[in-house]
């Protein structure tokens, strides 16, 4: 039974992130909430949307309960409508077929951008993370959707390393190192929807969740940060969504 | 160091040209195809994550104590670990390094990198294609997008950005790719190295372009004639190849597109040992897997006839529909 | 020159966001195909001399009676020809322009070039191929090793001679090549576009990816399901196609790879015609086999089913043995 | 029959340039002499030779009697080790996988310099030619084996146009250009056999073919010929190599 009253952050974090795609987007997803979510939209709302896998997948069909756990295998490539090279599939998003760059992110900073590199200093890290994987060529070539937990550690002013480029310094900084294209579109968490103010840069928050306060969001984030002034509540995930979601992900393998 | 990466044109023309690229059976063991992987080389590694991954090939380089290489690969797994913790790599180029998404960090990465002074060389994942394709190409570098305005660029000396002569945008010049040996797993190729690739393709293409030698694993060996029915299906030409060596399961416990899925109780374990003592778990491991085995197939005996068996019917399965 | 030629990024984004790109069927007819095709437009060629001409599409631009445009290929056939004397063309790109190899010169493309002032605009045939594969990529620029020295290099100041940043070396960067619309025919693809094509593939996939449209003309249309058995066999994905139109025999006289060789007589008897007499020789061509036609299967009517049977007869016969 | 007495000037055209191949090389073969002649040596000493053509083949199999008339049809790639795409055929070229290329050629000059572009001033030419193909890029990138008549308008000092480089003005000018591998090899025709000057760069004679003296060889060419100081005398066609290259082109095609 779909129990519209009860749901976890996860699955907060997964609906309203769906919400921000549009039926006939070609999306980059990773995998996890984003993956989850761009599935939910297609089901919901998006027949047209399209998923893009960093593996080499092109228009990929994700079954419900089936979801892959990571880009790069062969479950992910299962009733796609192409496969190709991993270098050709980042290709399209610099050649501007993809609409949207969709990622988790374990740090953001006020300009939004991500790091996945390092933590402390990059000469003598105190932790070596993974890297960019293809997160530096999506968030520097199109417009980008993070899913991310919020956590006052990972909301930071400026982050230790600039692994996938937001905003840069704010302004048009971005622009000015050479991509003029893309940028931070939204920031989703459980709290609430973040956007970049249109001349600065910097990350405001366009939307609380319910229930959620200004200053809750204030207190678990890292910097200050703006609020829009048509600053809104979102609607809270509704039944159907719950009830598809829940179809996709029957093992709360990414929404427990 | 930038005159240390990029041989000059001539000298690569010179390499090629030495190569022994007529039509020839090149159909040799394990063991022997490792003789071309001498210490120090830079390798190229096949395959994306835990995705074809030459691991019979990588398993034997283990065995055979190379030291001090240079590898790259586009999405590095449990292949990076092994070649830290070994020993036999102190200098990984890649655009990420993790066991596989389902685990978080690799400890024996952090350990070696952080305390052992091991180098993770990063990347963008585009642009660790871009430089295997330059290489492939014949070209000293390709412009690219990506990369600028992040300190993944900054960390990265090695690459240009540039004011394009066109049009006056900025853009990156990424430096040519060509590993002196690549490691490469296919599912079928013939004797003379022409190898089919199915289901996602990753790098190895450009790759095994770039390249000065190629050792291809596959996972049986089909007749030329076979290969001659559909030469639009040809990926890698066998004037590419230097060893063909049928390793059936050759990418175990990682997966071979159509044929077999991870072996995840084995990889589960596996990162359990090696990030809870990323030194003994690791030595341990490879001392059970890697040095005590007498063969391939005894390795996979360890790993076991279920474990093959549930990851053969899931491999098969993305044919049933 | 070049800044007409060499769009800017901005650009060249901001006309594929305007595109509709999703996953939607786009069957149409010829006629409506062709309105993608506006006088002075740059127009992308796939195939290559006598193999998957897009003829009937061709055919139905020069029925419309368009002009002017900018045509580009990698090798020229008689599909030039009929562009310049219908004078839908008054400039083609290409590396070589002749009716064939059988037949030495075109007089048709010696009289328009020579004495009625239309340009044929000489690259090397990898000079074409990287210009396409520039505009695939999404950069202004490819790097490359050849024309340089040659006059055929001196005669495109469109192309920049570098002294290479990394190495030093000589190296020629050939402008991107975008065209506003590609037309390629293929063996088959699904109603959202989705191709597959057999045997050579020419330019024809970065042709596809540069284009800011792209028309595909394809012997038939199979269903999306089949498409998803094996999407590894997919060469044009969906979003880069904005028109399919399901044309058997759509590059007749040439050939389709595996359905039907060249149609030999027709095109020997094509060529002593026009070469006879490039304008009226050209004309009645034209008259009898473009413009009076009501439709393309009249025109293969014209052709004749001897030669649209032995055409076939050949073209199966590659998957005989 | 083989009638090792009589033989054509194409026949002996095919035949001396076929006795320039290796085994195991690569050879990048134009349609016509250049592909007669290498499947001639693949067949009589070269086993292991490799054949691609232009439109992106690796590893042709010829079948006799069945040359294929253009190098971009399907007939090219029947039984073929790979076909890939056209650029990509060339850059197997470019990164040096080939040894030699081998085409037929309408003019050319004491540098080895081939023109197909253009009769007269190529701003107001008197004849358009079809240009380049693929041999700019052959010519530029590999060692060159050029097979064709030998007349004197086709033999010039300096040609109209150089669609295909040879030592462009001799001396280290190919190299200066950006051309530091490759060159001119070999010219067959059916009165000699030439090389080029290692340091002048300029055609010399290498070999003169049976019955032909210096002087028809000098006559028939539009500038000074030099003859190199080991001036040989080529063996003539062989029966053998008769009766095989009458095997592969029996409805002398490319023979007569």
């Amino acid at each position: 039974m779909t129990e519209a009253s009860h749901y976890t952050a996860s699955e907060t974090l997964a609906i309203l992130a769906s919400r921000q795609l549009k039926d006939g987007q070609v999306v980059f997803a990773g995998v996890g909430t984003p993956l989850l979510a761009a599935t939910l939209a297609q089901q919901l709302r998006c027949p047209g949307l399209t998923i893009l896998f960093e593996g080499g997948v092109v228009g990929a069909f994700v079954e419900a309960g089936k979801l892959p756990p990571s880009t790069n295998d062969q479950r992910c490539t299962k009733r796609a409508n192409m496969v190709l090279g991993s270098a050709d599939v980042l290709l399209l998003l610099q050649r501007g077929y993809v609409d949207i760059g969709f990622m988790g992110g374990a740090q953001i900073d006020q300009f939004g951008n991500l790091n996945s590199s390092f933590i402390g200093d990059p000469a003598a890290p105190k932790t070596r993370l993974p890297g960019t994987g293809g997160g530096n060529d999506i968030s520097s070539l199109t417009n980008m959707i993070v899913a991310m937990k919020h956590e006052k550690r990972r909301f930071v002013e400026n982050v230790d390393f600039i692994t996938s480029p937001g905003f840069i310094r704010g302004g048009d900084s971005r622009r000015d190192s050479g991509l003029p294209a893309g940028g931070m579109f939204r920031v989703i968490t459980e709290l609430a929807v973040f956007g970049f103010d249109e001349r600065s840069r910097r990350m405001k928050v366009l939307a609380l969740n319910p229930g959620v306060s200004r200053e809750e969001v204030q207190d678990n984030t890292g910097f200050r940060l703006d609020f829009d002034e048509n600053l809104t509540v979102t609607e809270p995930p509704t039944s159907h969504e719950l009830q598809i979601l829940r179809q996709l992900d029957p093992d709360r393998l990414f929404t427990a | 160091m930038l005159e240390a990466q990029l041989e000059p044109y001539t000298q690569l023309r010179a390499d090629l040209a030495a190569r022994d690229r007529s039509l020839r059976e090149k159909v040799m063991s394990l063991e022997e195809a490792a003789g071309f992987v001498q210490d120090g080389m830079k390798v190229g590694i096949g395959g994306s994550t835990m995705s074809r991954t030459p691991m019979a090939m990588i398993w034997e380089i283990i065995r055979q104590r190379r030291q001090d290489l240079s590898c790259s690969r586009c999405i590095v797994s449990t292949d990076g670990d092994l070649l830290f913790g070994s020993g036999a790599a102190n200098h990984i180029i890649t655009s990420w390094f993790a066991q596989g998404i389902l685990w978080g960090l690799s400890k024996v990465m952090r350990h070696h990198v952080e305390t052992q002074g091991k180098r993770y060389e990063e990347w963008s994942h585009m642009g660790v294609g871009m430089r295997y394709r330059a290489g492939g190409m014949g070209v000293p570098f390709l412009p690219m997008r990506a990369m600028l305005g992040s300190d993944v660029m900054r960390q990265r000396p090695e690459a240009k950005p540039i004011d394009c002569p066109f049009t006056g945008e900025k853009l990156l010049l990424v430096p040519a790719l060509n590993p002196d040996v690549a490691l490469i797993h296919v599912q079928r190729c013939d004797a003379y190295g022409n190898a089919q690739i199915d289901g996602l393709q990753f790098m190895d293409i450009d790759l095994a372009l770039a390249a000065n030698r190629v050792i291809l694993t596959t996972e049986r060996i089909v007749s030329n004639d076979q290969i001659r029915r559909r030469p639009d299906h040809t990926k890698i030409p066998f004037f590419c190849v230097d060893a063909v060596v049928e390793v059936p399961y050759g990418a175990a416990p990682h997966e071979c597109f159509g044929i077999y899925e991870p072996m995840m109780k084995h990889m589960d374990a596996y990162v359990k040992q090696v990030n809870a003592d990323p030194v003994k778990g690791m030595q341990q491991y490879l001392e059970k897997y890697f040095y005590e085995p007498k063969s391939w197939n005894e390795y996979l005996a360890l790993i076991g006839m279920n474990e093959l068996l549930e990851a053969s019917q899931l491999g098969r399965s993305i044919y049933n529909d």
